[in-house]
């Protein structure tokens, strides 16, 4: 697909985000869709970071391969970037323009196929402040012009962004335009991009899932801040007086699900989010909102362990934790948005799920997709709120776990007339009484597991269809969950352009697997499941379920799948011979 | 008119005869009917323990949910709706160990619910370990040897917590600790009420006998002087030497109170905030 | 199997489990081999409560189907256990004799084939204490008329367990031989049993993992109290000053893993043991252990979940949380003994493979394997300690992580000299050196997932061989993990003598998988997964692994498979044609 | 003799330019050659914050745990060897928040440790949120309309748990936490130091300049005087009216001075119990 990808590397400190936000800004104002990639340290400074922003006029499915502009803001960022040998975990190296501060950066190696654009961003930025603070604005104006864009809609959003400090904006400004017409004048436009005549929306994975639960009808949030599941907390805790949300940081993330399962219960929508480590520490409580049958959406955003790992960095390592999550069977619902868009549309999905089923749903995200910024295609603010099942005030007849076919019951909210009840974690009857208190009651107790688990069954017949992508009749099928779908897409795409018989099937309705993925598994050559993870924990799921081979790639350094990346492995997959996978061997 | 019988509960409590737990039901009854409070707006979390099977007792709305986590359910569902009482009625395993930093956190926050722990310095339901309030020495099922964890005061805790309502209760005197826990009820704030409850089965070295010789009412003491009602739950002994009673009485902003949202509306109430083109204006 | 049921029920509170004690230890010295069962509430006074011993020259492998000799301490009792139609989730009802009380029993319902047989307990009590305490030592006195047994033996047991009281015991002897000269005036020898001269252990399954643990050199043991991992406990506290075992109850369980995994590190060997809802909150830590790369015993005794579930009861439901514990993957081992004798064994096991492998190993039992009480055959006191691979003090090329060949470094213990390092939580490189702080290297952390991952591919080469019954040429093969081992081997006895061709596998390496099992599924007509729980956990691994089709038997009502009853079930599915298992059906 | 040339680690700390952490490294490596300890003996354990990156930047045993849970880690190395020096070191969301219960638990124990903190009252390493020592009406990034959680007094918390060793520090001056520190490590029992630490990059309300005209020097107080040492840790404002040093220092039996087993031996001294024929009679 043509896209035009632009980079910012310097250090942590430096203001890579900053500016790398304005950037996919001013091109989305353009009417281009963006996709953005963010790399750094768990560092606060110092480090080495950069901020990747891939634009088109078509959608944009993922952060790119290739490296059309490259800003780099320190030495060690220009060497680094530009040199073909290094590759960070799948990012390619510069091929096109250099745009750097040419009397600060003076030792690098040049390339053949890179034009090195030096502008005197100090000595620019020097004019308007005494710190040249504004070195990184002068350079995104070059980067504008290089871009063949006009001056105006990117002036616009830095007004915007810094506006409130009024004289700041107009100093940024001025020095955007001298970045700007140095770079037209000394170098003249690089690869020009088309303005289009549309409004896009970008958000981050997080500020969509927070949007999506707004959306839904969330009036609580509580949480205990962990990376990448800030990024909603932020979210909802700058939109609190706005939206009238209630949000609590709890003092530990066992604290915050269980304060989140007190205010579902009390009949009021809340959410609890964190990471994989704290959500550990929540486990127990999922059986407990399980046991007790009280609507719960919990967001994780998933970072690569095991433990703390890497917590800047990227990976799908938790749906075992999260299947496994607290002791005994109960139902559970699992979704995985594939992008942005979807982290709105599932946050929405999930709350509905959780008041109809009356438990447990996850919206599992990872830090690629919750802290990276993409377009928002298709947003749809409206909404129906499903209350699921609540009992009439003073029922005589209400029994809170009545054993129906569904398995669904009646609840009661606190403050309803007549209808005090007792929601237990232990063991109960259609009342909520105890059954092992003076005598256990086998009967009851198995009447009891069917009744919770059969909303599984229910579900499954209500559930979405699956996504498949260009599927019909491929010979051969890429599976994946989560975040890894657009880079999927895409290299299907390609392989079917270069005469591959190739679909993709996302699944982002993870547990229960619907049953309709059956049918999409029949009949074809061979079954590709692509994870970000080591092992293949969506595989091992989807093997149990429905007994197929796959053959498993997988990726566990920290860094999403690139495109050409993925492309060559599958692509080199494709063309050995088929072979039977050894059985046991999920790696 | 709310009467006793309002509060009957269908399930018969299942505790040992004699147990603590009977009186602290009885008296958190007896509290909510002079409070001429309906039961429907009552909501009553417990942990796990012996304690805390008490829910199923008691006709209100229960949540009997997990060990050591009932104060961040019942905090969960007062900020949902204010409109509600909550208490939290659990055991002292349950509170002052496993619970052990929500207690805390929560009486900080000052937040307008009522936390009574039945104390009986064992761990009941387990069948008999030794509890964060067993004394030194005491051979239970895990300490054959003796207990040698220093025991935990939870009326210090609550003191420096910040809880605004620190009281002691004893469940050998219904009358007392009704009165404690109407007052509890009626504070604003985080009121904290710790019971000497005896358990006849696994605690043989206080019970009954022993507390009725060695409790005492607190009369005329400061209840606003904090280093005074520090100085009293210091005090332990056989001889008329242990207060029961209210410690600590403060009247201070809860956090419900600072809340910039819920200071303001009860989110129960009000629907939820409606999302418009509008809002999506800073995604542009 | 020729064997004896005897059953002592009443209410909790009435002595019921410390009279099946006695009984168990003078069946067992004996010479014969017992079984218990034991079945209480929640509760600690009133309710229902039972307790039975299965005795027999042979091995006993189970608690056994069908009922002797009932002793009735209530009138309720009486009525429970003799009436056909009630079915204590699985339990027989009695078809023997009915030893009560006759004057304090007298509304009840007679059938034919039991013999009543009333005793003036409470008068015969009296004669020795005004309380009637002895009433059950009288019962049991006439037991041992019943079954043929000589008093000496016995008398023996009774004198012991009294022991420590002097007077007590002297009494307790007299009330027994009362109950004794009584039952053999009246009623005469029912069913006689004959001695065998032999010396055998008993034990709990709690007992054998402590006993296990201790013969391993384990020095600590951090727990919460939980049931029913606290049979355990209390064998550690009880023998701490014998034995030298520093035990500590901590604030919870997050504190004892965290404490547990402190003394590994600094060199001694300390277990932690929880159940279910407890490890949940530990499971954090395990992926902590993991990382580190620090050894360390985790032993987790099942109960019926979800949340409190069913306390006092016994289920097989939380493998799937073990497996998923801890964030991103890791290696771990799971160990699930089958009986009390593999409880001891699998113990020892466990620490030597924590030491040599550096990962958590988790030792799984249930309440049923914990708390009843069972023949230990053939313990083997000898061991040799593996101490795994420990650096040399002043190793000037020390590498806490060195990437080897099989994934396991040299670890150095605190006070060595010159081996100064750093164990870390987040991704570290050889030296455990952070890889993320200055720059993140992806190449390295994809070498140290791997180094840790290779540690289970080393493991599976050494896999002690996994345990067929019986299988070899089978057509049909039941797999089974756990306590059910004993049930299972017992109708697989009895399935062949009724001419089905069938055998079983007994999976107590749980995770991973020996790939030698892929060999025992292979060429089967039927493959049957027997578990305590709902939803076929073991079932869904061994689907995922091996992509064999299965059928699943499970039991999800708190009480263990009795035999008779998983015969039942398993006959009618190897009578019905076999069909295809429908795909995704594992229930 | 030891030197702090002993004590450099290989790992150049990555702490921002300023940050109250270096002075912390240098206090403990400064107080541990005062010592004459042997890095060796030495195990620093840690939790999760830019304050726990600590063990890898001093050649010392490290391990860096767990958000929170770095004291049960240490006092589980303590018991098991009772020749090694531990020091846990953590930030103050770590061992306020998310630890609070392990702290409150191991101080009343009196377990022989060395506990500090980096009590910067942000949340550093996630980037700036409100901490639980966060004054009231900060904005950070959790609070953007301002923090209203009441803070958190880590030395009352510390007294009232039982601590019977607890200071302040403040990295602005070395010297002082120097002593303190080697008092601590000295010190039998818990010692606990809370150090006032500048985080220069999230803190813009309590820094250096703040602190060097807040503090005074703790000089002549009674340190076995409880209440005293609670009303001094009550006092806090601008003008040198935040006490440094130490509060409260008694002497007082530790865990390990009660426990039957490891009041007698090091377990990692000594070989396990070898199990005999005769050990199962009891299961006969
Ligand atoms: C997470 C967790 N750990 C342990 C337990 C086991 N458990 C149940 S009740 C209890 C202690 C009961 O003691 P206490 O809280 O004092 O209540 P009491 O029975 O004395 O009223 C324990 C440890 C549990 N249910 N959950
Ligand atoms: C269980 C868990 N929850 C949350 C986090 C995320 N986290 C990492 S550091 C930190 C707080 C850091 O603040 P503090 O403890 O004060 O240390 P500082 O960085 O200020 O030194 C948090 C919340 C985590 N790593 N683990
Ligand atoms: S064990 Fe103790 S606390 Fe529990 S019900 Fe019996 S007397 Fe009450
Ligand atoms: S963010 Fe603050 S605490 Fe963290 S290293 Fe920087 S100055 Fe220190
Ligand atoms: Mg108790
Ligand atoms: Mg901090």
């Amino acid at each position: 697909m043509e896209s035009t990808v632009i980079r910012i590397g310097g250090a942590a400190g430096d203001g890579v985000q900053s500016a790398g936000l304005i950037l996919a800004k001013s091109l989305s104002r353009n009417g281009l869709y963006i996709s953005t990639y963010n790399y750094y340290q768990s560092l606060i400074r110092g480090g080495e970071s950069w901020y990747q922003v891939r634009a088109s006029e078509n959608v944009v499915k993922n952060q790119g391969s290739g490296l059309d502009i490259l800003i780099a803001l320190n030495e060690d960022a220009l060497n680094r970037h530009t040199n073909p040998g290094i590759n960070e975990g799948g990012a390619s190296p510069l091929s096109g323009i250099a745009i750097f501060d040419g009397e600060m950066i003076t030792n690098y190696k040049k390339y053949q196929n890179i034009k090195y654009c030096p502008i005197p961003l100090r000595d620019i930025a020097l004019k308007y402040d005494k710190n040249s603070l504004l070195k990184n604005t002068v350079a995104l104006g070059a980067t504008m012009a290089a871009l063949g864009l006009g001056f105006d809609t990117f002036s616009g959003v830095i007004q915007e962004v810094f506006g409130k400090k009024g004289k700041v904006a107009e100093l940024n400004v001025s020095a955007a335009k001298d970045g700007y017409d140095y770079y037209l004048k000394t170098y003249g436009i690089f690869k020009k991009l088309h303005p289009v005549n549309r409004k896009l929306y970008i958000a981050s994975g997080g500020e969509a899932v927070g949007l999506g639960a707004v959306n839904a009808g969330m009036q609580m949030y509580f949480a205990y801040p962990m990376t990448p599941a800030s990024s909603a907390l932020h979210f909802f805790a700058n939109h609190a007086k706005k939206y009238n949300l209630f949000v609590k940081v709890t003092e530990d993330e066992i604290s915050a699900i269980n304060a989140a399962i007190g205010a579902n219960y009390a009949g009021v929508r809340a959410m609890t989010g964190t990471s994989g480590g704290g959500f550990a520490l929540m486990s127990e409580a999922v059986g407990l909102a399980g046991m007790t049958e009280v609507p719960l959406v919990i967001y994780e955003a998933q970072r690569p362990g095991p433990s703390t790992g890497l917590p800047t960095k990227t990976e799908q390592g938790d749906l075992n934790q999260i299947l496994g999550a607290g002791q005994g069977d109960f139902p559970r619902i699992v979704l995985a948005p594939g992008n942005v868009t979807e982290a709105f549309d599932l946050a929405k999905e999930a709350f509905n799920l959780a008041a109809e089923y009356q438990l447990p749903v996850f919206i599992m995200s990872d830090l690629y997709l919750a802290e990276h910024v993409e377009t928002l295609n298709n947003i749809d603010l409206t909404y129906k709120m499903e209350h699921g099942l609540i009992a009439q005030d003073n029922d005589p007849n209400f029994k809170r776990y009545e054993f129906t076919e569904s398995g669904i019951s009646k609840r009661a909210i606190p403050g309803q007339k007549g209808l005090m009840h007792n929601e237990d974690s232990d063991e109960h009857d259609e009342y909520g009484n105890v059954v092992s208190d003076e005598i256990t009651d086998p009967k009851i107790r198995s009447l009891s597991m069917e009744k919770r688990m059969r909303k599984l069954e229910t579900y499954k017949k209500n559930m979405p269809p699956t996504n498949a992508y260009r599927a019909d009749g491929a010979e051969n099928l890429i599976s994946q969950w989560g975040s890894t779908k657009g880079v999927v897409e895409e290299i299907v795409d390609d392989l079917i352009d270069e005469g591959f018989s190739i679909g993709a099937l996302e699944i982002n309705h993870v547990y229960p697997l619907n049953p309709d993925i059956a049918g999409h598994l029949k009949n074809r050559n061979r079954i590709i499941v692509v994870e970000n993870n080591f092992s293949g924990q969506l595989n091992r799921l989807i093997k149990s379920e429905f007994l197929v081979k796959t053959e498993f790639i997988g990726k566990y350094d920290g860094e999403a799948f690139y495109p050409d990346e993925l492309k060559a492995r599958v692509r080199q997959m494709l063309n050995i011979q088929y072979e039977n996978v050894k059985i046991g061997g999920d790696k | 008119m709310i009467t006793m019988d309002n509060y009957k509960g269908k399930v018969r409590p299942d505790w040992c005869p004699g147990c603590g737990n009977f009186s602290q039901l009885r008296a958190i009854t007896e509290a909510l009917v002079q409070l001429n409070i309906s039961p429907e707006n009552v909501v009553i979390t417990s942990g796990i323990g012996c304690s805390s099977n008490m829910p199923e007792f008691i006709n209100t709305y229960g949540y009997h949910g997990l060990h050591g986590r009932l104060v961040p359910v019942a905090a969960g569902i007062k900020w949902a709706n204010p409109d509600l009482k909550v208490i939290a009625y659990g055991g002292d395993g349950d509170g002052f160990f496993e619970g052990t930093q929500h207690f805390y956190h929560f009486a900080k926050r000052n937040v307008d619910i009522t936390y009574m722990v039945s104390d009986n310095q064992v761990f009941g339901l387990t069948t008999g370990q030794a509890s964060p309030t067993t004394p030194i020495g005491i051979v239970t099922k895990d300490t054959p040897d003796g207990n040698i964890e220093p025991p935990f005061n939870p009326l210090h805790y609550a003191l420096t917590a910040g809880a605004s309502f620190v009281a002691r209760g004893f469940s050998g005197d219904i009358k007392g600790l009704t009165e404690i826990t109407r007052e509890a009820i009626k504070h604003r704030g985080f009121s904290f009420i710790d019971v000497l409850s005896p358990c006849t089965t696994y605690n043989k070295f206080n019970g009954y006998e022993f507390y009725r010789k060695a409790v005492y009412k607190l009369e005329n003491n400061d209840k606003t002087d904090f280093y005074q009602a520090y100085k009293l739950a210091s005090e332990w002994g056989d001889n008329h030497a242990i207060p029961t009673g209210i410690f600590y009485e403060v009247d201070k902003p809860t956090y419900e109170d600072a809340d910039e949202v819920i200071s303001k509306i009860s989110l129960k109430n009000t629907d939820p905030y409606k999302l418009s083109e509008e809002d999506l204006q800073e995604f542009y």
